[in-house]
């Protein structure tokens, strides 16, 4: 099983890895993702982001998304966190974090989710530059990478 | 019917949520669009490029052509860019 | 620039990546591999393990590996630590810590630096089982995985 | 020369190092391997397998035909096994 989290508050990637690793002896690889708020996007400098979500929803599809890795990959848990709310350059936006007895399947498992949560979890970003406020647009490189993993 | 808008569509319109009755004429998510179109220029605005437009039935992405009922939960929005 | 550690001591992942990223809004995405002592290989029930090291040369090999992921993948920065020594099951033995603006490098890389750290690093496990001790052959599945990377 | 030995090479030998004079005729690791052999039970058993064995001149992976000198320092251990 693993654990989804949608929340606006921080997360801290010591305590998350530890509240599903704990005494556990049969892991032999932890691959983690974090994503952060970068403070450029293209030549626009990016003061402040903020995250809406679709409540419930959201849940629900990380759920998704997380069902499907682990009929894929033999992984023995893992977790999703992903924030919403205002943000700023710096700040933790998402953590995935996976574990197996065997290091490929964490990190192809931990590749895939995060390449659907970038085109299939309802999210969106709208950033505050110098030059006013605009919501993200999807990046036709995101879907292909999602697309890749259908092969 | 409950109908939820999120980013721009939301922004567009002017608010995150309202309830309609479904008129009897209206079988599928198309039909719903261009009727919500007849009701103002933001609607217009806002799905004024439908290739933007993504939309969920009860939480779960459908196409323009699937059908609805006066008892869904119809979410437009723009293409999720989570992560 | 990326940090090589080889030590005897246990780190901590949260303390290893404040470290490389504090204050910094350059970075898209952190991806972390943790390599725990699994309690089981084959079907050996592992009591404990010990990992021997050739000082110096660990060092050089890891700081080698890095740097040709850092010439191959665009890395905001990065840490190796792996340790030597007597470990139980449970125990962390390596943590690979990758830094980019985009979350493909990151993955790529890291994936990268543990698959020739498997093959190139001069450490060698010996693991204790109730029928006794033995060192740990080389897995022919490692040379290959290291080897892809050559295309 | 300075040799140094790993895991189950060291241990068959029953030393982590060692320093040698390097006989004249020898001038690559193949030729010191057999020097060695001739050394001891010990150390025939340490190199018997030449596939797991792998080596090092003053800290960079050769291969056996690698030219050596006096100055070098030579390690010999099996595949290694980190990560």
């Amino acid at each position: 099983m693993m654990k989804v989290l949608v929340q606006e508050q921080d997360f801290n990637i010591a305590a998350e890895i530890a509240d599903i690793v704990s005494k556990r002896t049969d892991i032999g690889g932890i691959v983690t993702f974090t994503g952060l708020v970068r403070d450029f996007h293209g030549s626009n400098k990016i003061q402040k982001m903020t995250l809406e979500h679709f409540p419930g929803m959201a849940e629900k599809q990380l759920e998704a998304i997380c069902k499907t890795a682990q009929e894929r990959w033999p992984l023995l848990g893992g977790t999703v966190i992903h924030r919403y709310g205002p943000l700023n350059p710096g700040d933790q936006i998402v953590l995935v974090i996976t574990l197996s007895a065997h290091r490929e399947a964490a990190f192809d498992a931990a590749s895939f989710i995060m390449d659907w949560l970038k085109t299939d979890a309802p999210f969106w970003k709208k950033e505050e530059t110098l030059s006013g406020t605009h919501w993200v647009s999807a990046k036709d490189a995101d879907t292909l990478k999602a697309e890749k993993w259908q092969k | 019917m409950d109908l939820l808008y999120f980013a721009h569509v939301r922004e567009n319109i002017g608010c995150s949520s309202e309830q309609i009755s479904l008129p009897d004429n209206i079988s599928d998510v198309s039909g719903l669009i261009n009727h919500l179109r007849a009701k103002g220029i933001n609607y217009q605005s806002a799905f004024e490029n439908e290739d933007i437009i993504r939309v969920a039935v009860n939480q779960l992405y459908v196409n323009f052509d699937h059908v609805i009922s006066e008892k869904d939960e119809i979410a437009f929005f723009p293409p999720m860019t989570g992560g």
